[in-house]
């Protein structure tokens, strides 16, 4: 039945002349506001329309595609409604935008297929009336994706009345592509280089399929510009998903790192194991909430911008609890390591139920600035995320003010001395006591950094914290205590490794691999990669 | 040695005052209920509602006059999702304190692990989660759906014209039995399709696992390859299902050009997401929030109203299937209880046959006395901007459960 | 035959060369010194013929045939090599009778041991503190009891890392007296001191070391004398 | 020295460490009159099968104790060995049910196994499936202790590289490919030699089982000890290099008891498992390895007398208040550590009066 109505629809599209389809709004409202059939009919009719109507016209066809889309279309008895949000009391009439309370309607759930169709109609609307180059740039690249859904009509319509000349190029190179079946034999070859100089995966099947077709058998320059066109593109998309490793393992290695970093300053100084990391920096990502809670209230415009706010306000709430937690337990276990391994695994025990009882088990909502949601295609398939660019970024940045800190205050010479020689840097009169909880606030702050710049990329709750401490110490101890330079290089290591391995063997047995690999080198080398010697 | 929470929260100081007085007459006309759902550990956040909605439904029975005249008790815990844990107390609940019923358990494996100790000492579990199947005990009730009767219909109208029409699928599952049994079932429905193997692929990560990068490359580059629409088959639970969402969105994949299934996925694990991106994608349960009807209206309701008064710790405006399906388990419970006329297990078992419920989700729930299955509808919904699930299907009445699939 | 020769022996940390090329040869009955300024690599020479440190190159050969850098610290031991800490090493909850037969090592037979141990006790002069706790002890009584502890089994090549430190004049005066007592012909003993007074006590032979090598061989009067021996200690 | 001659002078020092830790035998004593009542009294199964687990826990807080405690080596991983016997343990009552009632296990129904793989041969016979669980672990415990120990790896290394052990093990046994029901683990069994899993004298005989175990191995960990061997493990504890040097290759010592150990961690996860009736790679997490720690500290390190207080103590908490106070049993829990770790260094041991060892006896940990 259903594949009959569809059949029907088809059949009817086809007996129209798309030319003459004029935008008729009511028969499009009406379409959209019916079955699954009339509304891929009606998103359909406006791609085909969109060569001929005017842009008023299909500026208000998309409102109602958009509308449908965001679930703002009502429908009704009296005809269908535009809301300004959905659920929303009263709305605009599709047809004379007079406003008019909203009676018995129901808002259509739009199919998976129907919403694929809308998008495309939606683009086309967006690249022919777009009011920002960007909004009909993305227009643009939706009908990229969807190449050959719509007639070529409409790119040199767009294309004809493009004003932004680098835009224009790109419609332009567009049509060229979507010209591969083309009848005429120069059009089809440079629509090989036009789809080769956009290499993607997507591309690489294209050309491929058309390569096996009886078409490049008959023509062999056409043949000839495919094979020449396929290389290129596998190269690129080699290429690309190299780059993609590379960028996997350096954002996981950054997230290692952020973990392992304060750490490693810890259990360099003081030789203390603290289980409770994982918790600073969940405790970081708290602060980064809270933060994010107060722009909302106190200054809204700028919610934007909390995340950066939060970077002082996570270290120093992360680095505060953690020198309590040294001036109240840990200072009385410095000779007992083992002891103080415990004493923070309690403390990562207490921490958790706190936050548990105290805010909750569910994962908090986060509004996402757009510096750190989305992503954007780099080359073939590499796309370079936002907030994974921003951890890079951050570690980056964490590395390179802790080695400031390290070498160049007198805090960081401090450390930098009680780590080679307790006993000596005592003998020379440094405090050693302070030194040693100033040195844990810094670690713990370096943790509560962590939680910031976690936010954007891992659910935030009460648990979040555990799955960071046993990688953070392998990292710590693989790359030997006491040096932030063996911290990052191991960090590297082991999240290169993770991510060449897991596409071989899955992500379970990437984990094992690495982690046996680890043990089996610290046997052979227990002091780590970067570690002195030390006399007994 | 035992002394669980009880309901209403009687302060302690008024049991020492005048336990002689309370103790017996509140003994003499109640019946205790058990439930075993984790407030703390890896399944605190999904599970720990559980809890509540079970304190609310014997509220409910309680306001209405109980169960054949008494009153019901409703004593919780925390097994801290450490599995024996739930042995052990639902082995206290049964021998100590004698409850009638145990609710609870929400991974395989706490059932699994639950399961022994209802069986030696004749208990019963009502068990509000869709799983695997392939299990019949006389002492567990299977409240929601195993998968030939929920994921099957889903899968269907996906690779039917009214979904996408999906031809190659790419599953992903966390490590563990539910997932591989949805696929090993899949696999074997989309063989007796006639579709070929090349058309799947199938990667199970580690719980807990959160660095999709590499995986949502895969998908893009199966996506790309020749063949038909793909489709994601996602059977990674917990945190997982939000850290893959947000890799796929930020990756810029579209639910109009890989769709996901996430057959595990509830409002709940949209709760940190920006849905925007993810508009589209589906997921499948017995009960979505967005139902309509008056009963679904009137729990949505009575849900916000006892987290306002009872200040439960948990959102007040999300409800998902495994809510529903508790508060379902201690209506069947109270029904055949009441029409059994007795708490003694055997005898609420036999009351079973024939018994229906009509539910918040819109459908009649009922079982029949073939096995301890109870009929549920079918709905998928498709993730919105709201960080919820629009309806985009269900299934026209309440399928018969098949607990034992005929698929592999 | 030497009791002890030492071949051209170096030892590294990181880029610091804490031996250079050490040779030296200790003959059997001789009580060897070793002196030399903080970081000359005194204590590391101890490390490595005990087996604790392993050189880079070089040999330490105990007696014409065993090779000790290719040995590990029990081998070492059971070989007859027994050696004193600086920081006195003892056990400290077991009692002094413990750490003496343990002290005995794993080869002596039972009997032999408990004869042994009370010998030691003697000699160490700690038998009536025999059922106390180690860690009970004074800092001297402490020295005694190690020093009682490697005597035990008898070794034929006995290291003492500066046996004197940190104690009084008369103890010091037993310590050298008690090291007297401990020369025999076939024990080479190699003792490590600051206490010039001490070692001139005790020693046949000093070497004095620099900055890993040897600056000077010879009896402790040449040493006194010795240009560069002088420059060393006192010229910085 | 060989253990078994303590003539002449030694004899005094024996006779000290027996004095002074009257605990051992008061517990053992308590082991056997508990086994005695259960079977007498008959109390409630559901408090006999407690009564079980919680020695069953005990003797794993035992077997930690005798490396941390006497040796010094904090291991983060003998969930590992616990869990070696626990699985060999429900192989052996799988393969035992499936030869009586010849129903498969539904794991290995579920994996499309047409029977049990071929290296479950012969586990259905107890014997056979005690000497694999021990030697098992023992093996383990061999390699990764010869690796570990030969290249000096120990402190807070060895607890860190043990961790990841244990963490490595529950990644791959959580893996359905491993075989052994991955996640869901193993679960089900029917029967115990032949009698049905729940019947009460089953329950009560576990029970017993268990207790007279813990009294066994207590009994033993006590001879261990307060023998020559134990004062070399008190030795190597506390200066291994100068016991090195003393001619005794500590490598081997420890190989020896760490070997040890890890066979009666195993020997507490075979009693564990029909008790519990499951299990699965969650007695690999990190967690509990760590918790078996905080048992001991809790107890009293290097008291064997505190272990099992600790073990005992703690899960007997546990199973109370997760059911009477859900919400405050963790921070119950990290209260108790952080005061017995901040006040009493010698465990809970120090409030009872019983402290022994100086306080300098404990300070190098």
């Amino acid at each position: 039945m259903n594949r009959l109505r569809a059949v029907l629809a088809v059949l009817a599209m086809l007996i129209v002349p798309a030319s003459a389809a004029p935008l008729e709004r009511a028969a499009l409202a009406a379409d959209l506001c019916g079955d699954g059939a009339a509304q891929a009919r009606g998103s359909e009719r406006v791609v085909q329309a969109a060569t001929d109507a005017s842009t008023d016209e299909l500026a208000a066809a998309g409102r109602l595609l958009a509308a449908l889309a965001e679930r703002r279309l009502a429908c009704g008895s009296e005809g269908a409604l535009i809301l300004d949000r959905a659920g929303a009391a009263e709305g605009h009439d599709a047809l004379t935008g007079a406003t008019r309370p909203v009676a018995e309607a129901r808002a259509p759930v739009l199919g998976l297929r129907q919403r694929a169709l809308v998008e495309t109609a939606r683009a086309a609307v967006a690249l022919l009336t777009g009011e920002s180059v960007a909004a009909r740039a993305a227009g643009l690249a939706t009908l990229e994706r969807r190449a050959g859904a719509v007639p070529d009509t409409i790119l040199a319509r767009a294309q004809a009345a493009e004003t932004d000349p680098g835009l224009r190029g790109s419609i332009a190179g567009a049509a060229q592509a979507a010209a591969l079946s083309s009848p005429d034999p120069d059009k089809r070859r440079a629509a090989v280089a036009a789809v080769a100089a956009a290499p993607s995966g997507a591309a690489l099947a294209r050309l491929r399929a058309l390569r096996s077709e009886p078409a490049a058998a008959a023509d062999l320059a056409f043949a000839q510009a495919l094979d020449v066109g396929i290389a290129s593109v596998e190269r690129a998309v080699r290429i690309g998903d190299g780059l993609a490793i590379l960028y996997n393992g350096l954002s996981f290695a950054s997230i290692l790192f952020m973990a392992a970093a304060g750490l490693a300053i810890i259990f360099g100084l003081m030789g203390v194991i603290n289980l409770a990391q994982g918790e600073f920096i969940m405790l970081g990502a708290y602060a980064t909430f809270g933060v994010q809670e107060a722009f909302r209230r106190l200054a809204p415009s700028l919610l934007d911008l909390y995340l950066i706010a939060a970077i002082p306000v996570a270290f120093a709430a992360a680095a505060l609890v953690g020198i309590v937690l040294e001036a109240l337990v840990l200072r009385h276990l410095y000779r007992r390591p083992l002891m103080s391994l415990l004493a923070t695994w309690a403390v990562s025990l207490f921490l958790v139920n706190l936050v548990r009882v105290a805010v909750g088990t569910q994962n908090l909502q986060f509004a996402m600035p757009p510096y750190v949601s989305g992503g954007a295609p780099l080359y073939a398939d590499f796309v370079v995320t936002w907030n994974r660019l921003f951890a890079i970024l951050f570690a980056a940045a964490t590395l390179a003010l802790t080695l400031l800190v390290l070498r160049r205050t007198p805090l960081g010479l401090d450390i930098r001395a009680v780590t080679q020689n307790r006993d000596m840097a005592a003998c020379l009169g440094l405090p050693t006591r302070r030194i040693d909880r100033l040195a844990f606030g810094l670690g713990s702050g370096l943790a509560g950094l962590a939680g910031v710049a976690l936010c954007p990329i891992y659910s935030v709750n009460p648990g979040m914290g555990s799955g960071f401490v046993i990688d953070a110490f392998m990292v710590v101890v693989l790359g030997g205590v006491g040096s932030l330079m063996g911290t990052l290089v191991a960090a590297l290591g082991i999240g290169g490794a993770n991510v060449l391995i897991e596409p071989l063997s899955g992500a379970v047995a990437a984990k094992v691999i690495v982690l046996v690999g680890i043990i089996l080198f610290l046997q052979r080398r227990p002091e780590g990669l970067f570690a002195a010697r030390r006399r007994r | 040695m035992a002394h669980l929470t009880r309901r209403g929260f009687v302060g302690s100081a008024a049991l020492l005052a005048a336990p002689a007085i309370v103790r017996p007459a509140f003994a003499a006309d109640t019946v205790k209920l058990g439930c075993l759902f984790s407030s703390s550990g890896t399944m605190a956040n999904i599970e720990g509602r559980l809890n509540h909605v079970v304190r609310m439904a014997a509220d409910e029975i309680n306001g209405r006059g109980g169960v054949s005249g008494r009153t019901i008790e409703v004593l919780t815990s925390d097994p801290a999702s450490d599995w024996p844990l739930y042995a052990q107390i639902g082995r206290q609940m049964l021998q100590q304190e004698k409850v009638a019923a145990l609710f609870g358990c929400w991974t395989s494996v706490s059932r699994k692990s639950v399961l022994p100790v209802v069986e030696q000492n004749d208990g019963l579990l009502f068990y509000p989660l869709h799983f695997e199947g392939d299990e019949n005990s006389k002492n567990v009730v299977y409240v929601n759906s195993p998968p030939a009767s929920s994921v099957l219909p889903a899968v269907d109208y996906l690779m039917g014209p009214d979904g996408v029409g999906a031809k190659r699928f790419f599953m992903i599952g966390s490590d563990y039995v539910w997932p591989r049994t949805i696929n090993k079932q899949l696999k074997g429905y989309w063989k007796s399709k006639g579709i070929p193997e090349s058309a799947w692929r199938e990667e199970y990560v580690p719980f807990g696992f959160s660095n999709f990068q590499t995986l949502v490359n895969q998908v893009r580059s199966f996506a790309s390859q020749p063949g038909g629409q793909p489709i994601v088959v996602l059977t990674v639970v917990g945190s997982s299902i939000p850290d893959f969402l947000r890799e796929f969105a930020n990756q810029g994949i579209a639910a109009t050009d890989v769709p996901i299934l996430g057959l595990d996925m509830v409002e709940a694990d949209l709760e940190g997401l920006d849905t925007a991106k993810l508009v589209g994608h589906l997921n499948c349960w017995a009960y979505l929030q967005a139902a309509k009807g008056e009963r679904n209206q009137k729990f949505l309701a009575d849900w916000a109203a006892y987290v306002k008064a009872k200040n439960v710790p948990f959102s007040a405006d999300t409800v998902i299937d495994p809510m529903v399906s508790a508060y379902d388990s201690v209506h069947l419970w109270a029904l055949a209880a009441a029409k059994a006329g007795s708490f003694a297990v055997p005898e609420v078992r036999k009351a079973f046959a024939g018994l229906s419920f009509a539910d918040p989700s819109g459908y009649t729930l009922t079982m029949t006395g073939e096995n301890n299955y109870v009929s549920r509808g079918v709905f998928i919904g498709s993730v919105n901007e709201k960080r919820g699930f629009d309806v985009l299907w269900q299934s026209p009445d309440a399928p018969k459960p098949v607990p034992f699939s005929p698929y592999g | 035959m030497s009791a002890l020769v030492i071949d051209a022996l170096t030892v590294a940390f990181g880029r610091f060369r804490a031996l250079d090329a050490l040779s030296l040869a200790v003959d059997p009955g001789e009580v060897r010194a070793v002196i030399g300024p903080n970081g000359a690599g005194k204590t590391t020479l101890l490390d490595v013929i005990s087996g604790i440190t392993k050189p880079v190159s070089g040999r330490v050969m105990l007696g014409d045939r065993l090779d000790l850098t290719r040995c590990s610290e029990a081998q070492i031991a059971r070989a007859g090599v027994r050696r004193k800490f600086q920081k006195p090493s003892v056990f400290p909850v077991l009692t002094v009778r413990e750490n003496l037969a343990i002290g005995c090592g794993p080869d002596m037979a039972p009997g032999a041991r408990e004869a042994r141990i009370a010998a030691v006790l003697g000699e160490v002069g700690l038998a009536v503190r025999a059922a106390v706790p180690a860690g009970a002890l004074s800092h001297g009584e402490k020295q005694w009891l190690e020093i009682g502890m490697v005597l035990a089994a008898e070794p034929g090549l006995l290291l003492l890392d500066e046996p004197v430190a940190g104690l009084s004049d008369a103890e010091t005066a037993r310590t050298a007296e008690l090291i007297g007592r401990l020369r025999r012909p076939d024990r080479a003993i190699l003792v490590i001191e600051h206490d010039m007074g001490f070692v001139e006590a005790v020693a046949d032979k000093v070497t004095v070391l620099h900055e890993g090598r040897t600056l000077y061989e010879g009896g402790m009067q040449g040493a006194r004398r010795d240009a560069r021996v002088i420059e060393v200690f006192l010229g910085r | 020295m060989s253990g078994a001659v303590h003539t002449g002078l030694a004899a005094p020092a024996h006779e000290r460490r027996a004095l002074r830790d009257p605990l051992v035998a008061v517990l053992v004593g308590l082991c056997l009159a508990a086994a005695l009542g259960l079977v007498l009294g008959r109390p409630a199964p559901y408090l006999v099968n407690a009564v079980g687990q919680l020695a069953a826990f005990a003797i794993l807080a035992v077997s930690l104790d005798l490396v941390w405690g006497y040796l010094g080596i904090l291991s983060l991983g003998h969930g590992l060995f616990f869990a070696i016997g626990g699985y060999v343990c429900a192989m052996h009552l799988l393969a035992h049910g499936t030869v009586m009632t010849g129903t498969l296990p539904d794991f290995v129904q579920f994996m499309g196994w047409k029977g049990l793989p071929a290296y479950w041969a012969g586990l259905e016979h107890a014997p056979y499936a005690l000497l694999l669980a021990l030697g098992l672990a023992g093996l383990v415990a061999f390699l990764f202790g010869l690796v570990a120990f030969r290249s000096r790896v120990n402190g807070v290394y060895f607890s860190i590289i043990s961790q990841a052990l244990v963490y490595v093990a529950m990644l791959l046994m959580y893996r359905n490919d491993t075989g052994l029901g991955g996640n869901n683990g193993m679960t089900g069994f029917p029967l115990l030699f032949g009698w049905p899993m729940g019947a009460p004298a089953v329950v009560t005989g576990l029970a017993v089982a268990a207790l007279l175990t813990l009294a066994a191995v207590l009994a033993g960990a006590r001879w261990l000890v307060g023998s020559a061997v134990g004062r070399r493990m008190l030795a190597c504890r506390d200066d291994e290099t100068r016991l090195r040097t003393l001619g005794y290759s500590t490598t081997r010592l420890k190989l020896r008891v760490w070997c040890l150990s890890a066979m009666i961690a195993a020997l507490a996860g075979i009693l564990y498992v029909p008790q519990v009736g499951i299990i699965n790679p969650r007695v690999l997490a990190p967690d509990l390895s760590i918790e078996i720690a905080v048992w001991v500290a809790i107890g009293g390190l290097g008291r064997l007398g505190g272990a099992v207080i600790g073990a005992v103590l703690v899960n007997a908490l546990k199973f109370w208040l997760s059911a009477a106070m859900p919400e405050a049993w963790p921070f119950i829990l990290s209260g108790l550590v952080l005061l017995v770790v901040l006040a009493l260094p010698n465990g809970l041991l120090d409030l009872a009066g019983l402290r022994i060892r100086p306080s300098w006896a404990s300070g190098a940990r």
